[in-house]
């Protein structure tokens, strides 16, 4: 079962858990992303590239699936306008093997984080910032190029 | 040929002042960096986006490429800032 | 927040990813263990040693709260008779940080998985038999006596 | 001094047919080894649970130790298979 969505409204992670736990797998590993309301943050403004979007993620969802030995894969990315406190991002997989589970879980996220074509903007009460990309995230995708542990 | 259509996102986008536009379509072998140095020349919106290139990324028919990549007989051109994911 | 049960009753994954999301952390990481019903397994069951567990636990968590900075970290540990398709075990784990968050949770797992004192049996139609252990398993905990990523 | 008390786990409870048990204590230098190798001499489940030391593991006061431990004033002896987790 391999699921992607990329959508403006909010998601429920306990249904996408029951779902990747009904896969047979063994291990369930799920990442949640949720807005953090440091410096005054308003709400985070999320745009993307709908054309490119999901076919990207389909395409590094393909790799994991080659990489791992996986079950099920699910996906679920948000744009729009996000308020500190709601979530952003899911990335759940099952597998039989825990470090599947786990690893992939940990591949798609870092991937998501540093290579989908979403930018975010900042809405403080007096003012709008893009965010920069950091170099960190994408030490982070890179280290995946070698082969996994 | 049919011109060219460029998409723009985030800062690139505001700057521009619009999120996409056709332009006419450069030879082939005309890379990324050459059109948006031949865009910034249009002053305003344009010159302020396209400044310094190494802020920018670019993806043609919706898969990333380097600047440097000539256009060839692509139909969509996107430009923008590096992306910051989720 | 950190909360450990040992217990033989069933477990809500999604009330334990609700508290975790509500403790401000950016992101939270979960592994749920489901019981594998392969080779014809009836039921997996689970004797462990209480006196020994949750003081163990306590000092795993405690080790996992030292390595990276957590908000929050959950785990669950079943006991009993468990069968195909049941929850055997949850580590949920919030973090600023998700690769802090996604660490954490592998590094509670694998220890959980290696080194808790619990000790399973296989109940077949026509057999039961104890688990031996994997050396794999030690093999993954002990990876993590190296310093964190 | 009291008692030692012992306690058994998984395939090593079962062989010994009991979970507990109090034996007398040893002096404090005697290793965990070496007290298994005498109450194996009892035979029976005893010796069948123990016939294997390096199939087993053991805790002090509920702390994993080696079976070259010695058992020194501990209260509490629990001896059994490697665990198997989760």
């Amino acid at each position: 079962m391999t699921r992607i969505s990329i959508q403006a409204e909010d998601f429920d992670p306990a249904a996408e858990l029951m779902a990747l736990e009904a896969s047979g797998g063994g291990g369930v590993a799920s990442f949640t992303g949720i807005v953090r309301g440091e410096g005054g943050l308003v709400a985070l403004e999320l745009e993307h590239y709908p054309a490119m979007t999901s076919a990207q993620v389909e395409r590094i969802v393909e790799e994991a699936l080659e990489r791992w030995p996986l079950l099920g894969v699910r996906v679920i990315h948000r744009y729009g306008r996000l308020e500190p406190g709601e979530r952003i991002v899911f990335v759940g997989t099952a597998s039989r093997h825990r470090a599947a589970a786990l690893e992939a879980c940990a591949f798609l996220i870092d991937w998501l984080k540093s290579h989908a074509p979403f930018w975010k903007r900042e809405h403080f009460a007096d003012r709008t910032a893009w965010v920069e990309a950091r170099a960190e995230d994408d030490a982070k995708a890179e280290g995946w190029l070698k082969p996994p542990r | 040929m049919a011109d060219l259509k460029l998409v723009y996102f985030a800062w690139v986008r505001e700057a521009i002042g619009r999120d996409e536009e056709q332009v006419e379509r450069p030879a082939p072998d005309v890379t990324i960096r050459a059109l948006i140095a031949v865009l910034a020349e249009q002053g305003g919106g344009h010159a302020e986006a396209f400044a310094q290139p190494e802020k920018l990324r670019a993806a043609l028919d919706q898969r990333f490429v380097p600047l440097d990549s000539p256009i060839g007989d692509a139909t969509e051109l996107a430009i923008f800032p590096p992306v910051t994911g989720g």
